[in-house]
């Protein structure tokens, strides 16, 4: 029994989380550091994950299996393909600066902390463990091989979401506090329902599974191996309609999550009310999940019926491409017009995936992880804008690379790498998605090239009203980044950087997985129509 | 006379019972209805008792009067405390609970 | 002609000298579950009757306790001895069955009955009255409210610790009801159980009027249903000429080794049959409060004492689908193809109608009722799964569920204003800001209710849904998963008017409980978190309990 | 040697990060270290020059594989540079011209307090330019393509508190993205149809697969060269581009990055060869791009504006040129290489102008200037004589070459380009001498200060509003210069001078240089191909006819601007001239035809977002409370009423069994 590494990592946190809880109310800032010493160490696991990760070894590694709820056919198995590393690696990885970003998102304003309920009510405390557990829930879920295990983290992790998003909105909101508590237990409510929803439709199709696999295999099991090895040797066929009203059950639950246009609506209210940290959260790593499922539970699970709903999926990730670039693009909410560029690229992301190409997949793979970054990069930023000036309205701004050049240009950064500029990291990802789409694809990929054209309006226009342009009234003393600032902007930016230069550490853990996905789904990559001479010769040596 | 003709002698008392505890307003009155329910059944089960020549019925019958004057303790008790404090034995007048 | 003899030998004295009678021999330690209840129950009448005042209330207590604890440590020592399984039978002269489903149920009722008694001693949440301390019941149940009788009593300290022996006997109705082996006991069993809870209604401290209402149309809504119930059970005896489980299962499928010609000849009408089996389901249907027949319940659990209301929420329930699934798997599986598509619509229907109404209430304890009608639909989709893994996930729900129950009103006991109980929902805005832990155990029960992982309602969802999957059920399944979805809605309004809407100053205070109280929440949030998390154990234990003796 | 080839980019990459990221303390050096990282940068490439001229022509061509980019199964994109001679040419022009223009910045950036960061951004551009033209992919070169577009966008927007300036690098960098939508598309045609999307393969198999397919990649590879090169239509940023600091405009707007679409037309030669429809395409851009932007530098009196214009026609030769094939590469090249020396010089000039006064732009406030700068006036005097092709000077050597191979095309087309060349040349000539007329000679029109009351006048007239509006911006553009103060035009310091008078030595003799024993036709053969077109007009007759289209431009202007003194006040001209200064309306036109409908687009989009697609989930949300609230009603508190229900219910329950038995 080797050393369990992957429960390690994911139960650090769900540790830290309790300690930090505990803290007592006096104690705030001990709270911060423990939550940000604990978010470190796991960063160091995710990191020792990643390294004894052996691309070219088995599909799953690190792998734990321990009987759970033998009723359920379920067990506690765990192990990661190339995929999972990545994204548990982004995960730990985000959480420090996630962290750091929101170091005073939860101080309670001194009115209240005199007061008597301040003794009981510790919203530091709340905010840092919820993040942390958060984090390992996330972490469990990328780990998970064993789809009901996946499913109870996946849902479970709505809950501590939830709070965050509804119980620490920024302040900054331009009508009054009781205005401000409406709208974001409004968004959190729809967060949650939204996802519950979608969780629910899973359910149902979490059972169907059972139902299958104990009709056909004797006894139901959820362990992705079993299942395989039994579609494999035949003992397990799923008539096909079954197989695709279990498709679907998953993929709507994945669609809620990922957003998916239409199922979309909730994440600008959920990102626009929360605060910035609360918002990478959301968008940069639970959302992430929604994606990542697709690729390893509906492609794994469910081959013919992916391929059946191939073309619908598609369409919608395409216009979710175009129509959430539109939208941000009339958006006067900062962290709006942010959510909606989000919903499309995660438009990409989906699109990649279905392509059912090599490039396409490694492509979608990397954009999870670059999206998460870049994203990290411009929300923190602009967080560190709004908290200045306690507004969301772009209105509200101009100007402010006068008075605060460096945050400027760390905004500039982030824009760039959300409109996907060669040397940032979202490029490679994005040109690999729309490549692997096209080649299989063609009508698709170019209508999804327009988005490259709109991303650049909407970030260019947004950093024009709130950067450039003489200085707005109120803002001749708005300070510039501050140094816990700067350490959370700079190490991401020198991340897109570096990844954008030379993903290839990516890249090599990235692509056996795709392969063995791709081999599920029994899909090639269309071949070129001149095999050129040369190229050969090239890949010959 | 065939002993059947119990069974819809029985079958009707039970339903103009249901009927009573329906339409009646008076608390004493909708509980004399259940009552009388429970008499029928009494009834059905002597008259099956007959059918069948096994005592089983009769035995039942005697087990459903006990019962039946358990709940009158119970029930009488629960409605006149209710018309002590409402000073009203209407059922209808209880109906502070709703939706 | 023959027809005629045999009646004429029923009443004709014959002239050879009668058989002798020989007296039944009883399987006393089989039934001593029961027996140590009811003989409790009796000791305590006693007590009321001799011991002073100022001592009952502590001697009651502990009398109850002991008793609930004797019984479960029975229980579980004829589980130990395998009378759950191989050495299942049926004792007392056909009466009552012993076998895994009766003892699964009758320890769950044992406990559930423990947690109850700790609620029901609680005498910390209410002001103290003319310096004594008061517990959740009416200091003198007879005396008007409002009138001079009443202050007097409350003067005097008086307090109703007849509660305690009311409760026992209703105890040992629930024990007897999921064991009962024919219907008369089912009968019998029914009332017991359901008269004491109809007095315990009527015994509210505060807001009596609303309690004596709730009493009053229980009882009347109760006696209804069970003359139903009564009459089916005779329409049955008239088409079986027996009342025995087995002898109708028999009749039912065919199979007669034992029936006297006599009967055999005025027996089998189908007609009885089916009407009697309909009646019969319909009042035990009553019991678990399934649509059409829940519409007592949130009048009654609104109205009743909050702890009996948490008691009868989870006791009865338990009791009741035990019984109902003896019935429908012992009784009447030969009829299978005629009830149970009936009973699919009873439970599409009362999944929807229970999470739907639920959205707009403002009453927790209204709010909770018709959850609990909703919950009655999930576990009804277990019932009629008859499959052995649609028995286990029943008694595996009714485990988890009774003990989200309990937790759920004993908090509402602690939510309080000068009124008593603050059980209107704008009374809990803020409850977060104001006492974040007994806010956040609500809430714990609430997602509990809601079906979110790693808490007991979940693993019971999933079992009753995976067991309704297997039965070829798959549509209860996809209307049980939106029920689910509609079902969120509400609890999670309650947790958000508890954590994020600012709390009004004119808002609740939370009383601070005594260990009674606290140890029941404490009891429930670990039931409720283990059952989540690690559920395998008492699967197994359900599973091994999943066979009905017959 | 192929080591060197990183070190091109590597030299101004650097300097680009140590300039952004070293903060204030650079201040004082930065801009020296920028020049100097970029002299660095010549000298590798002078290095590298000498020893490729070291082998004979096939050999000349050097590769280097650096890294394995973006390594995914048959997706391989790789850092790897290749070295030919064409790439060696735009090395060459882009780090000469660059470290030039870097030496003439540290004059004119003096008094700009953000001098570190404009030089950061300089090597930034440079870094992206060398990248562009080394790349051996087409991905590769993608990521100069699109960093070019970057520095171009930094630099015009340089002065970002101007909302002109922030908006006119945002356009820039929109329409820039058009035309990238073009390449990014090219690119994925490759790679589906070649598997790769390397120079060398790509070009060899051109020829193996379909014409349309090779007209399909034609087009989009167009399309890119239109966005960057500002060509119609993707022409309308060009013109606002001159919002940036005059040197940006010398470097990046005239000499180098502009001229990028030619490169990629030429550098991907082979497809364009099996296209003649895509070539066709080609030739009519250009052609049509070289009549429009003469005929907006003609209405201009922004000075820089005016050069934009010309600066665009110029690239229409070029385009035109890469168009007609084989006959035409080379000549694209040498004119692209010429113009880079006598544009930046004109500019450089134009911007020293502006320097003595007071960065006024209006040519009507200048006037006389010849005798304040001299050295200004002669070297912008060589590059106007280059420009308009005088005999002798660069551009009549390679302009020539472009009109005789117009011809050359044959058929009516030939003739047409022809023409069109001839008459594009006439036009240059008019408008340049325009040009040298207004700013040099005639009655100085600066004296008294007017410019306050000629700017509080102008806004009436919407014809010269936006010269009185570059005027006042670029008024506050140097915080150092009072505003409205009375000008005294001088020379500009040495810094300035010495690069103006090294390009004008380039803007006379390059052309004759590359033309002995055409040099430089040979030169760039091996790469680009090349064959001598029969023109149906002998060498001779096109040259003599290009000189006497020239002098009847010079002629008409002197006619105009020479004999009698220009008005301080833009009259208000024939409808061409009006449309000509509003740049042929072209902005009006996308902001009909683009902006306005996607701003009705998006704000439909915003309504159907909330109404429909959230109005969809909120109205199913309130559908089921409304419900709720209905059902509750049946709970209406009456004792019998729940007792109906329970006998209803016993009711259907005992008759739906039944009719299970029944059915």
């Amino acid at each position: 029994m080797s050393f369990p590494l992957l429960t390690v990592t994911a139960a650090l946190p769900a540790v830290g989380a309790i300690a930090t809880a505990a803290v007592p109310a006096a104690g705030r800032v001990a709270a911060k550091w423990l939550a940000l010493a604990v978010s470190l160490a796991t960063l160091v696991l995710a990191g020792v994950v990643f390294a004894r990760f052996d691309p070219g070894g088995d599909r799953y590694q690190l792998t734990e299996s321990h009987a759970w709820i033998a009723d359920f056919g379920v067990r506690y198995e765990l192990g990661v393909d190339g995929i999972g590393a990545a994204l548990i690696g982004l995960t730990a990885l985000l959480i420090p600066f996630i962290v750091l970003a929101g170091w005073r998102d939860a101080d309670v304003p001194d009115a209240e902390a005199g007061d008597t309920r301040g003794r009981r009510w510790r919203p530091t405390q709340g905010f840092f463990a919820l993040i942390l557990m958060v984090e390992a829930m996330v972490i469990i879920s990328f780990a998970a091989t064993d789809v009901f295990l996946f499913y109870i983290f996946f849902e479970a992790m709505l809950i501590p979401m939830y709070f965050l998003i509804g119980g620490f909105g920024d302040r900054a909101h331009a009508s009054s506090e009781d205005e401000a508590a409406k709208q974001r237990s409004y968004a959190a409510v729809k967060f949650l329902l939204y996802n519950l929803a979608g969780g629910l439709i899973m359910l149902a199709a979490v059972v169907g599974l059972y139902a299958a696999t104990a009709d056909q295999l004797g006894e139901g099991t959820f362990s992705l191996a079993r299942i395989a090895e039994a579609r494999a040797s035949g003992e397990l066929e799923l008539a096909t309609n079954t197989e695709r009203l279990l498709f679907l059950g998953f993929f709507l639950a994945f669609a809620v999550k990922a957003p998916l246009w239409p199922l979309h609506t909730w994440l600008p209210n959920a990102m626009g009310e929360s605060t910035a940290p609360v918002a990478v959260l959301i968008t940069a790593v639970v959302d992430k999940v929604g994606t990542f499922a697709m690729l390893r539970f509906c492609l794994g699970l469910f081959p013919e019926a992916s391929s059946w709903a191939t073309p619908v999926i598609l369409v919608l990730a395409v216009i979710s491409v175009i129509y959430g670039a539109l939208l941000a693009i009339a958006q006067r909410d900062i962290k709006r017009l942010i959510a909606y560029a989000s919903i499309s690229h995660f438009g990409f992301i989906v699109m990649g995936i279905f392509a059912m190409t090599s490039q396409g997949q490694s492509g979608a793979t990397l954009y999870m992880v670059n999206h998460g970054i870049s994203t990290a990069a411009l929300l923190l930023v602009a967080g560190f804008l709004i908290s200045r000036r306690g507004s969301r309205l772009i209105a509200d701004y101009g100007g402010v690379q006068k008075v605060a050049p460096v945050l400027a240009g760390t905004f500039l950064v982030g824009g760039l790498a959300t409109l996907s500029l060669p040397g940032l990291a979202p490029f490679v990802s994005e040109f690999l998605v729309l490549v692997g789409t096209f080649s299989r694809y063609p009508v698709i990929g170019i209508v999804a090239t327009l988005g490259i054209v709109l991303a650049a309006l909407y970030v260019l226009v947004l950093y024009q009203r709130t950067m450039t342009g003489p200085l707005k009234a109120g803002l001749e003393k708005m300070p510039d980044l501050r140094l816990r600032e700067l350490a959370v902007a700079g190490p991401l930016i020198a991340l897109l950087l570096f990844l954008g230069f030379y993903p290839k550490p990516l890249t090599d853990v990235v692509n056996p997985a795709v392969e063995h996905t791709l081999s599920d789904v029994e899909k090639t990559d269309p071949k070129p129509d001149v095999p050129v001479t040369a190229h050969d010769a090239e890949a010959a040596k | 006379m065939s002993p059947v003709n119990y069974l819809y002698l029985a079958s009707l008392l039970f339903t103009i019972g249901a009927a009573g505890v329906l339409i009646r307003r008076n608390s004493i009155v909708v509980f004399m209805c259940v009552e009388l329910m429970l008499n029928a059944c009494n009834l059905a089960f002597v008259a099956f008792s007959r059918m069948h020549g096994n005592l089983d019925g009769q035995i039942m019958a005697f087990f459903t009067m006990v019962v039946a004057a358990a709940e009158v303790v119970v029930g009488l008790a629960i409605i006149v405390m209710l018309f002590r404090s409402r000073h009203s034995a209407s059922v209808d007048d209880a109906s502070l609970m709703k939706l | 002609m023959s027809h005629v003899a045999t009646v004429h030998s029923l009443w004709t004295i014959s002239a050879d000298a009668p058989a002798a009678i020989l007296a039944p021999d009883i399987e006393y330690m089989q039934l001593l579950p029961v027996l140590i209840v009811i003989g409790a129950a009796v000791v305590g009448i006693m007590l009321e009757a001799f011991l002073p005042r100022r001592a009952r209330y502590y001697a009651q207590v502990m009398l109850t306790l002991v008793a609930l604890a004797a019984s479960f440590a029975a229980v579980v020592g004829l589980a130990a001895s395998g009378h759950a399984t191989e050495k299942a039978q049926i004792a007392g002269m056909g009466a009552l069955a012993v076998d895994g489903p009766a003892l699964f149920l009758q320890g769950t009722i044992a406990l559930v009955a423990i947690v109850s008694v700790l609620t029901f001693a609680e005498r910390r949440l209410d002001p103290a009255a003319h310096g004594n301390r008061v517990d959740s019941f009416a200091a003198q149940g007879a005396a008007t409210p409002g009138g001079v009788a009443e202050q007097q009593a409350v003067k005097a300290g008086f307090t109703t610790t007849e509660v305690f022996p009311i409760l026992l006997f209703a105890v040992a109705g629930m024990l007897v009801f999921p064991a009962a082996n024919d219907l008369l006991t089912l009968f019998i069993a029914l009332e017991v159980f359901s008269l004491p809870l109809y007095v315990l209604c009527a015994l509210a401290r505060r807001q009596r009027l609303l309690s004596q209402e709730a009493a009053l149309k229980y009882f009347l809504l109760g006696a209804f249903s069970s003359a139903f119930l009564l009459f089916g059970v005779a329409l049955l005896y008239g088409y079986a000429g027996t009342v025995t489980y087995g002898g109708i299962a028999e009749v039912v499928s065919g199979d007669l080794q034992r029936v006297d010609p006599a009967v055999a000849a005025t027996m089998g009408n189908d007609a009885l049959l089916l009407i009697g089996g309909a009646l019969v389901i319909m009042g035990l249907l009553f019991k678990v409060g399934a649509v059409p027949f829940h519409m007592w319940t949130p009048d009654v659990y609104q109205g009743a004492p909050t702890p009996v209301t948490g008691f009868m929420a989870a006791a009865t329930k338990v009791a009741a689908f035990g019984a109902l699934l003896r019935l429908l798997y012992v009784v009447l599986p030969g009829l299978r193809w005629d009830w149970r598509p009936v009973m699919w619509g009873v439970v599409i229907v009362t999944m929807l109608v229970g999470a739907i109404v639920a959205v707009t209430q403002t009453d927790v304890k209204r709010l909770l009722a018709y959850s609990s009608v909703a919950h009655a639909g999930f576990i009804l989709a277990g019932v009629i799964a008859t499959t052995p893994s649609g028995i286990s996930s029943v008694l595996f729900y009714l485990l988890a569920y009774s003990f989200v129950t309990l937790g759920a009103f004993a908090v509402v006991t602690l939510v309080r204003d000068a009124g008593g109980e603050a059980t209107h929902l704008s009374k809990w805005v803020g409850l977060g800001r104001r006492s974040p832990l007994v806010a956040a155990v609500f809430a714990v029960f609430l997602l509990a209710f809601a079906g979110i992982p790693l808490t007991s309602g979940f693993a019971g969802k999933f079992a009753v849904f995976k067991a309704a999957a297997e039965g070829g059920a798959g549509t209860l399944v996809v209307v049980g998963v939106a029920a689910s979805a509609i079902a969120a809605f509400f609890y999670i309004r309650v947790i958000v008017l508890m954590f994020w809407n600012e709390p009004k100053p004119e808002g609740p205070t939370v009383a601070v409980p005594s260990a009674l109280t606290s140890t029941a929440i404490a009891i429930g949030v670990v039931v409720t978190v283990v059952l989540g998390v690690a559920p395998q154990y008492f699967l197994d234990l359900a599973g091994q309990a999943g066979v009905f003796v017959r | 040697m192929e080591n060197l080839i990183g070190l091109l980019v590597a030299a101004p990459l650097l300097g680009a990060a140590v300039l952004l990221c070293g903060g204030k303390r650079l201040d004082r050096a930065g801009h020296w270290l920028g020049t100097a990282l970029a002299a660095a940068s010549f000298v590798i490439g002078v290095v590298l020059f000498a020893d490729m001229l070291g082998r004979d022509g096939e050999e000349r061509a050097l590769h280097s594989h650096v890294f394995s980019w973006i390594p995914v199964e048959g997706f391989q994109a790789d850092v790897a540079f290749q070295l030919d001679q064409l790439s060696m040419t735009f090395v060459l022009l882009i780090s000469g011209v660059g470290t030039l223009i870097h030496l003439y910045s540290v004059g004119y950036m003096e008094h700009d307090a953000r001098r570190r960061r404009f030089f950061g951004y300089l090597n930034l551009f440079l870094a992206a330019m060398l990248l562009l033209v080394l790349a051996d992919n087409y991905l590769l070169l993608y990521a100069g393509w699109e960093g070019v577009g970057l520095a171009s966008y930094l630099l015009i927007g340089f002065w970002q508190h101007k909302p002109s300036a922030a908006t006119a690098a945002k356009k820039a960098f929109i329409v820039n993205r058009v035309g990238d939508m073009g390449l990014s598309i090219a690119i994925m045609l490759m790679f589906t149809t070649f598997g790769t999307f390397a120079f060398e393969p790509v070009l060899a198999g051109a020829g193996e697969t379909s014409e349309g397919m090779l007209t399909a990649i034609g087009l989009m590879l167009l399309l890119a060269a239109c966005g960057k090169s500002a060509q119609v239509p993707l022409q309308s940023w060009l013109g606002d581009a001159m919002e940036g600091p005059t040197p940006v405009s010398a470097l990046i707007h005239a000499a180098t990055m502009v001229t990028a679409g030619v490169y990629l037309i030429t550098r991907s030669g082979a497809v364009f060869n099996g296209a003649p429809d895509a070539q066709l395409v080609v030739t009519i851009v250009g052609a049509v791009t070289l009549i429009f932007g003469a005929i907006v530098g003609c209405a201009k009196d922004d000075i820089k504006k005016a050069l934009a214009g010309s600066t665009m026609s110029q690239i229409g030769y070029m385009v035109l040129a890469a168009g007609l094939g084989p006959i035409g590469y080379v000549f694209a090249i040498m004119h692209l290489v010429t113009h880079g020396f006598f544009k930046a010089g004109l500019f450089l000039g134009a911007g020293s102008v502006m320097h003595g006064m007071n960065d006024e732009v209006d040519m009507r406030k200048y006037g006389g200037l010849r005798k304040y700068m001299p050295v200004t006036f002669v070297t912008f005097g060589l590059g106007y004589l280059a420009i308009i092709g005088f005999p002798g000077l660069s551009g009549f050597w390679s302009k020539d070459k472009i009109i005789e191979a117009a011809f050359a095309k044959g058929g009516t087309e030939g003739w047409i380009l022809g023409g069109v060349a001839l008459l594009g040349a006439a036009i240059t000539a008019y408008y340049m001498t325009r040009v040298m007329l207004m700013t040099f000679f005639g009655e100085p029109r600066w004296k008294r200060d007017a410019s306050g009351a000629v700017a509080g006048a102008s806004p009436q007239r919407p014809d010269v509003e936006p010269v009185a509006e570059n005027a006042a911006d670029a008024d506050t553009a140097h915080p150092a210069t009072g505003a409205a103060a009375e000008p005294h035009p001088h020379e500009s310091p040495k810094s300035m001078t010495i690069p103006m008078i090294v390009l004008a030595f380039g803007s006379v003799f390059a052309g004759g240089l590359f033309s002995l024993n055409s040099s430089f036709v040979h030169w760039l053969e091996p790469v680009t191909g090349h064959d001598h077109g029969h023109s149906p007009l002998s060498a001779a007759a096109v040259t003599s006819a290009t000189v006497v289209v020239l002098l009847t431009g010079v002629a008409l202007a002197w006619a105009q601007y020479g004999r009698r003194p220009v008005p301080v006040l833009a009259p208000r001209g024939s409808l061409l001239t009006r449309a000509a200064r509003r740049d042929l309306l072209q902005d009006d036109f996308n902001h009909v035809a683009l902006v306005k409908p996607g701003e009705y687009l998006t704000r439909g989009l915003v309504y159907v977002d909330a109404k429909a697609v959230d109005g969809a989930v909120n109205g199913t949300a309130a559908a089921f409370g409304g419900l709720s609230g209905r059902m509750r009603k049946v709970q209406n508190g009456f004792v019998r009423s729940y007792a109906v229900s329970m006998f209803g219910g016993t009711a259907v329950l005992i008759a739906a069994t039944l009719l299970m038995r029944a059915v």
